[in-house]
């Protein structure tokens, strides 16, 4: 079980411009374990990885891999030394075989041997067995399957036998089956003595593989331990559930009314990964639905189908109305308004003409009186009028994309993760802005949280969304009782 | 202009059906036709009126039965005047199409590269409008190996020789002219045209007050017109040929108060009072031969039948061009309709043609300007015209002028003396 | 006095730099195209606007009027013609766009030349001038033409600041350069702010065009140093930063001006290189350059 | 793709003997198209090496040519120093210069290294001009030694030049290296994360692309007798070659070469057209572009794959 020590992380720091992305990380990683490092986004998870494979530089802080302080190499440098990575998305040679593919990475970084030796040829062979791609050596990336291409990943970062290897999101984008075989490939790293880190969001992933799981938030460590401490952790629960959560007993309004968005088995695939498999959903007028499950589950790729963003099979229809042959602009104005994860801010443009933007439609009297409203449901913003966007604090940022949002007077609107790393005050503001949204305006709302504790008071009903599918459906009540525990 | 598009859709219909007709390479060869090769760029003035005057001298001399019975066939290429293109069009006119002389070019630079290869290849090759010394001098240098290039239009030496001769008579005698400031062009042309301009003013009287030369891919002039008047000269003696209309416009636009006069060849195009709005108004400029200026009792008919044809007067390629057709002919004749290279080349040495620009002969070997057009009284002389409300006037020599010399309001003689 | 001629020719010639580049930065800003074809489209309206006066006998108001049309139109073509095709092509990858639109864009801008050369012949052509005669500029004898075309420039500088500024439109062309995505959550067709940016940028290509041909005369053999000298000065200023190129316009056009004065006529160009390929390896995103 | 790679190897043979046997039946005018395309070729191949494979564009392969063919010029015309040791001279200079330019420019990305190598055109065009005395400024300067004026041995000269540096650059292409500057050139994190240290590398692909460049750019003055800015430096050669390489086909190195040809091919054959000959020849250029853009050989080999 616990090794030798392989890497030693100690006091790191990372800034970029004014934000701090990791703040004093420190871990090790033992030869022959499974670590899991877990977080929401923007917890500064990646950011770790990337410091380590030395692809970004540490501010401060070392990197000991066996003892030698190797935070100041260059990638390839420590990737010689023994680091290995996984990346998410990979971009393979797609003119050369999944063979050469491999060859590639047991290559010497010399200019002067042309030749590759049978021997290397040998060897990547053998790889490809040991990963399972044994059967298709000879083929062209783009002819496989999803799964083989992540094996095919693995199958390069193993290639030199490094004593540490990263893998970030290893389960992103697999099917359940795929994800017990390539749960089994990476326990095989382990039993090779290697010092494994798994990057992923959420400590469910990887609970069933983690010898250790560790905890970030906003760059921080927040909890350490086996899988079940970490999901016992208050912390940890609070910043993936906001906390314990209780019931909100609610008139269900507009069950019974008409249905404004309906969802007919919807399917998305990014390539070859199937974001989303036959999703059937339904929210009626002036209903607040609320699609929670851990990042990645696919709550965002669904807003993006809604909105128009990405390709989708399947029917979607607001109001009656077939929004596949709209363009994602005419679906907003159509009505559906959607405020991203990512704020998709203007942040050189100063809050009053993001505002002004997003009322772009409205006559200018409607405009001022929209915006009137916007300001008294966030006044913080009246006062940060005249000031960049980019220059604002997370949660004002939020506020502002919420409130430009707002402007457009939607009929259905579309809130991806707005609790997304925000300290618990702003979660507040940003609960009672949305409680008084209810109260008045007639407005139906679809909110995507992995904050539950945010998302219950405001849901008639939820669904919980999971590898795609649609793992659960109720209101909240139900929710709080059946989903209390092993929701992480 | 549209009859000149309409002449140019013809030529590119004809080429086109060329393509159509025969495979790439397999040009149909009679050996009953001489074969002159023509290397030009269509796009430019000058380039235009070479090819096009070139067939004009061929139709005449097949009109009157052709040399001894055989027809005489222009084949005409374009060279994007890119010395690389010139020298793939020499290589094709020679050995593809088996032409027995080539006509190219009025870009030094071009006419240059080609040089080599006219030796290389045996090839009697012409230049109806380069100036460049050392066409001809490497001629002199090398005689044997570079004999078969003939330089058909005066080299820069004695163009300056002919600005200095009409500036003498002209500014100097009656009108009290002192001192000067050459304008050229950074090209391969005008280097020994400076260095003949620095010589020869001060000799009859006009002293170089300033001596500039410009990066041909100049579009501003306005620093140079400043620096030339800060001078304070009683003329701008210019030697310009890349560039023309934009210096002209900007000295008419800003009214510098000095006459521009020398070689301007854009200015020899009947194009120029169009394309300067009439800024060309009092520029003058040496050239072969005008309209309306009987030269030779050949100049006026051609230019009538020139501008019958394609609506525009020829620039001066256009009388080299036409002239140096009838001189390979005559050649030809001479050599008892032999087309031996070698045998060629001493009939062209000893060429006397009464062209359209004059009386045609070449200096010998012995000469330091082997193989060029020889310059003076009772040749070649050339002629300076001025622009005169969109006409070009001839206005020196006295002998052949139609026209007084006479400059727009703005130009202040004298800036200088008083 | 030399210290005046200079600032005063200086001035002229840089605004002219200024109006093509900003056209020539706000596409690349907005839809994120360097069209190398840039110089074919000032060309196109020079000699058209020429044409039209010169060879069909329109008063030279009118002429210019068709001149910069015929910039807009060869605007457009650029765009539909090579640039969108290239974009929304299945076969190329994302991140082969760039190279595939420069050098699509620069077989255009061949295609322009040469087929312009063929129609008009290579001669360099020059508008009759707005207004004729001189004015004194600080014992400068300056065309008043020179004059009236800096004062153009600055206005139509002026009306584009207050387009992109004061309008809705304008803040959505903005908008768009920082974060296409967030426009389109918001409702508005990015193809069809890609259509006003190229519109807004055609005129001013073509009124930019015309003016040069007034000016100091435009022929068709200028086209790649139209397209390098507009690239370069946006590039110094910083990419998709209007006021940036407008700064690095005035920064080149006295550059070269200073060159030819105080060094030699013949080096003119070389100076404003060496600066920027100095500024370019100090600083790549340029004077004003974002990120 | 070891079986693709043998065909390549078949088909290459069978081509390159074909060429060798055109002497018997072209004129020595079509011999020198070819001859010339053939030096184009290579100029194209070594550009495609920089683009394709390190994923650099370089709108500056006159530069580098530019640098070789002067100095070779120079060096012979004015110290009459023997062709190979001018030709070398060259090689080495445009590699000097290629690393000058290179290592301060791969800093740079995207448009901006485009720009540095055009800016570095434009002044190298400069400097000759200003240094008219030694380089013939705008004339060009001829050179006194050729390697020869039969077509057919400058034919076959290029051919076989053209040869070895296909084979040279397609097997380095195919190499362990030129798959290290492939990944390196689609994913640099990446390629680093599996330890190359990919700087190195692409430094490397610029010395061998200013080394091909280079030799090309000296010979070819030698064929051609003379060197002048519009023969070797203009951006016009530049565009062509790029025009060459995307039109052959990108990562393909031998298409970069059988675009070359097509080009100057197609160039000479339409010269009928007189002035119109470059409109349609980048019209059609333009067209592969959009409808082809995998290029003539890259959309070959594609379809291959997929069979």
């Amino acid at each position: 079980m616990s090794g030798a020590v392989r890497l030693r992380v100690s006091e790191l720091n990372k800034r970029f411009g004014g934000v701090v992305a990791v703040k004093n990380m420190s871990f090790d990683l033992r030869a022959g374990e499974i670590v899991g490092l877990i977080g929401p986004n923007g917890s500064g998870k990646s950011t770790v990885m990337s410091l380590i494979m030395g692809i970004q530089r540490a501010n401060s802080g070392t990197i000991a891999l066996d003892g030698t302080d190797i935070a100041r190499w260059p990638a390839h440098r420590i990737a010689r030394a023994g680091v290995a990575i996984v990346f998410q998305h990979s971009r393979p040679l797609q003119r050369q075989t999944v063979l050469e593919n491999i060859k590639l990475a047991l290559l010497p970084d010399s200019l002067l041997r042309l030749a590759t030796e049978a021997s290397v040829t040998e060897r990547a062979r053998a790889i490809a067995e040991s990963v399972g791609l044994g059967g298709v050596l000879h083929r062209h990336p783009w002819t496989l399957p999803f799964a083989d291409l992540r094996r095919m990943e693995v199958a390069k970062a193993v290639a030199r036998d490094p004593k540490v290897v990263l893998i970030d999101e290893p389960f992103a984008g697999l099917t359940a089956t795929e994800i017990k075989t390539f749960s089994d490939l990476i326990r095989s790293l382990r039993d090779a003595e290697r010092a494994v880190l798994l990057v992923d969001h959420s400590v469910k992933s990887v609970a069933a593989l983690a010898d250790r799981v560790i905890a970030m938030y906003l760059g921080e460590r927040i909890a350490e331990g086996n899988a079940a401490e970490v999901m016992q952790n208050e912390t940890v629960r609070r910043v993936y559930l906001g906390g314990a959560i209780e019931a909100v007993k609610r008139t269900s309004a507009g069950a019974d009314a008409a249905t404004l968005l309906d969802i007919g088995s919807v399917d998305v695939f990014y390539g070859k990964a199937q974001a989303l498999e036959r999703i059937d959903l339904r929210v009626h007028q002036d209903e607040f639905v609320s699609i929670v499950g851990l990042n990645g589950a696919g709550k965002t790729t669904l807003f993006n189908a809604i909105s128009g963003l990405v390709p989708y099979r399947g029917l979607i229809r607001f109001g009656g109305r077939d929004l596949r042959n709209l363009t994602a602009a005419a679906i907003a104005r159509a009505g559906i308004v959607h405020c991203p994860e990512t704020r998709e801010l203007f942040g050189y443009m100063s809050v009053r003409e993001n505002l002004d933007l997003g009322g772009g439609h409205l006559s200018s009297g409607e405009r001022q009186t929209q915006l009137a409203w916007v300001f008294e449901l966030f006044p913080i913003l009246e006062q940060r009028q005249a000031q960049a966007a980019r220059t604002l604090s997370g949660g004002e940022q939020q506020m502002l994309a919420l409130g430009r949002a707002l402007m457009m007077q939607p009929k259905l609107l579309i809130l991806d993760e707005p609790t997304l790393g925000l300290a618990p005050v702003i979660l507040a503001q940003m609960s009672k802005a949305i409680e008084r949204l209810r109260k008045e305006r007639s407005l139906t709302l679809l909110l995507a949280e992995q904050n539950v504790t945010f998302a219950l008071p405001h849901s008639d009903r939820l669904y919980l969304l999971d590898h795609g599918r649609v793992a659960w459906q109720g209101d909240p009540a139900r929710f709080a009782a059946e989903m209390r525990t092993g929701y992480l | 202009m549209t009859i000149l598009t309409g002449a140019r859709r013809a030529l590119l219909a004809g080429a086109v059906g060329a393509v159509g007709l025969f495979p790439f390479g397999a040009l149909a060869q009679s050996g009953d036709t001489i074969k002159i090769g023509v290397i030009g760029e269509e796009s430019a003035v000058a380039g235009a009126s070479l090819t096009k005057a070139a067939v004009m001298a061929a139709d005449e001399i097949n009109a009157k039965g052709g040399l001894n019975g055989r027809k005489v066939e222009i084949i005409t290429y374009d060279d994007h005047s890119s010395a690389a293109d010139a020298v793939r069009a020499f290589q094709r006119a020679v050995s593809q199409d088996k032409v027995v002389a080539v006509i190219a070019s009025y870009i030094s630079e071009v006419v240059l590269a080609i040089e080599p290869w006219s030796a290389r290849l045996h090839m009697p090759f012409i230049t109806p409008g380069a100036a460049s010394n050392l066409i001809s001098k490497a001629v002199h240098d090398d005689y044997d190996h570079y004999k078969y290039t003939f330089h058909g239009w005066l080299t820069s030496a004695f163009i300056a020789q002919a600005v200095c001769d009409y500036a003498k008579d002209e500014f100097v005698g009656p009108r009290h002219m002192t001192t000067a400031v050459v304008m050229s062009e950074d090209a391969a042309w005008t280097k020994p045209l400076d260095e003949a301009y620095l010589e020869c003013l001060p000799k009859i009287g006009l002293k170089v007050l300033d001596h500039i030369r410009f990066n041909p891919d100049t579009s501003d002039f306005t620093p140079i017109f400043h620096q030339i008047e800060d001078a304070h000269p009683d003329v701008i003696v210019t030697g310009i040929s890349h560039v023309g209309v934009q210096p002209t416009v900007q000295w008419h636009d800003q009214q510098v108060p000095i006459p521009m006069v020398g070689q301007s060849s854009q200015a020899t195009t009947s194009t120029f009072w169009k394309d300067t709005n009439g800024a060309a108004e009092g520029v003058i400029t040496d050239t072969a031969a005008a309209p309306g200026v009987a030269l030779t009792p050949s100049t006026v008919p051609f230019v009538t039948e020139y501008e019958k044809k394609f609506g525009v007067t020829p620039s001066y390629t256009g009388y080299a061009s036409f002239d140096m057709v009838h001189v390979i002919a005559e050649a030809i004749e001479r050599a008892g309709g032999s087309t031996d290279p070698d045998k060629l080349v001493i009939a062209l040495e000893a060429t006397d043609h009464l062209g359209t620009m004059g009386r045609i002969q070449f200096y010998g070997r012995d000469n330091l300007y082997t193989h060029a057009m020889k310059y003076g009284p009772g040749l070649v002389t050339t002629i300076a015209i001025q622009w005169q409300d969109g006409k070009q006037m001839c206005v020196w020599p006295r002998d052949k002028a139609n026209s007084k010399i006479a400059f727009p309001s703005f130009i202040k003689l004298h800036a200088s003396a008083n | 006095m030399r210290a005046v001629q200079i600032l005063v020719d200086g001035f002229a010639i840089s605004s002219l730099y200024g109006l093509a580049a900003v056209g020539f930065t706000l596409i690349f800003g907005v839809s994120g195209v360097l069209n190398l074809a840039h110089g074919g489209i000032m060309v196109v309206a020079a000699l058209i606007g020429w044409a039209a006066a010169a060879e069909f006998g329109l008063n030279s108001y009118a002429g210019t009027g068709l001149g910069i049309l015929a910039g807009l139109a060869t605007a457009y073509a650029t765009y539909l013609i090579v640039v969108r095709p290239i974009q929304r092509s299945r076969a190329i990858r994302p991140e082969e766009t760039e190279i595939f639109v420069l050098t699509g864009t620069l077989l255009w801008g061949i295609m322009i030349q040469v087929g312009m050369a063929y129609l008009f012949s290579d001669n360099p052509v020059t508008i009759r001038p707005l207004v004729a005669g001189v004015v004194n500029v600080l014992g400068v004898r300056t065309p008043a033409n020179e004059i009236l075309i800096a004062i153009i420039a600055w206005a139509l500088i002026g009306l584009l600041w207050l387009l992109v500024n004061r309008t809705r439109t304008g803040k959505a062309l903005l908008g768009a350069s920082m974060n296409p995505r967030g426009v389109t959550l918001l409702g508005y067709e990015l193809t069809r702010i890609y259509f006003i940016a190229w519109t807004i940028y055609g005129l001013l290509a073509g009124i930019a065009g015309v003016l040069l041909a007034s000016f100091l005369g435009v022929g068709t053999a200028n086209t790649g140093q139209l397209t390098a000298s507009a690239f370069s000065i946006v590039v110094l200023g910083g990419l998709g930063s209007v006021s940036g190129s407008l700064i690095a316009a005035y920064v080149v056009g006295y550059l070269e001006t200073m060159t030819a004065y105080l060094v030699a006529p013949t080096l003119r160009p070389i100076p404003a290189l060496i600066l920027l390929v100095l500024v370019v390896y100090v600083r790549p995103q340029g004077l004003l350059g974002r990120r | 793709m070891a079986f693709l790679r043998s065909r390549v190897l078949w088909i290459g043979a069978a081509v390159v003997v074909t060429a060798a046997l055109l002497p018997l039946w072209l004129s020595a005018y079509l011999l020198g198209v070819l001859t010339a395309a053939y030096y184009f070729g290579v100029f194209a191949m070594a550009w495609d090496l920089l683009f394709g494979f390190a994923g650099e564009v370089n709108f500056g392969p006159t530069f580098l040519i530019g640098l070789g063919a002067y100095t070779a010029a120079i060096l012979n015309s004015e110290f009459g120093l023997p062709i190979p040791v001018c030709v070398v001279a060259g090689a080495l200079a445009a590699v000097v210069g290629g690393i000058l330019l290179a290592v301060p420019a791969l800093r740079l990305r995207g448009p901006y290294f485009g720009l540095v190598t055009l800016v570095a055109v434009l002044l190298l065009q400069n400097l000759i001009v200003i240094f008219a005395g030694v380089t013939g400024g705008e004339i060009g300067m001829t050179v006194p030694d050729v390697l020869s004026i039969d077509e057919k041995v400058n034919y076959w000269f290029a051919l076989a030049f053209l040869t070895i540096c296909a084979v040279l650059l397609y097997g380095l292409s195919r190499s362990a290296v030129g798959l290290i500057l492939q990944a390196s050139g689609q994913d640099a994190v990446e390629a680093s994360a599996l330890g190359f240290n990919v700087t190195k590398h692409k430094i490397a692909a610029f010395c061998i692309s200013a080394l091909f460049s280079g030799t090309a750019g000296a010979l070819l003055i030698f064929y051609m007798g003379t060197a002048s800015i519009n023969t070797v430096i203009d951006l016009a050669i530049a565009v062509q070659i790029i025009i060459a390489a995307v039109l052959g086909g990108r990562r393909t190195i031998l298409g970069a070469a059988l675009g070359a040809v097509v080009l100057i091919v197609a160039n000479e054959f339409l010269r009928p057209l007189g002035q119109l000959n470059t409109f349609v020849v980048s019209a059609v250029a333009l067209a592969v572009i959009l409808f082809f853009p995998e290029g003539l050989l890259g959309y070959a080999l594609h379809r291959g794959e997929r069979e």
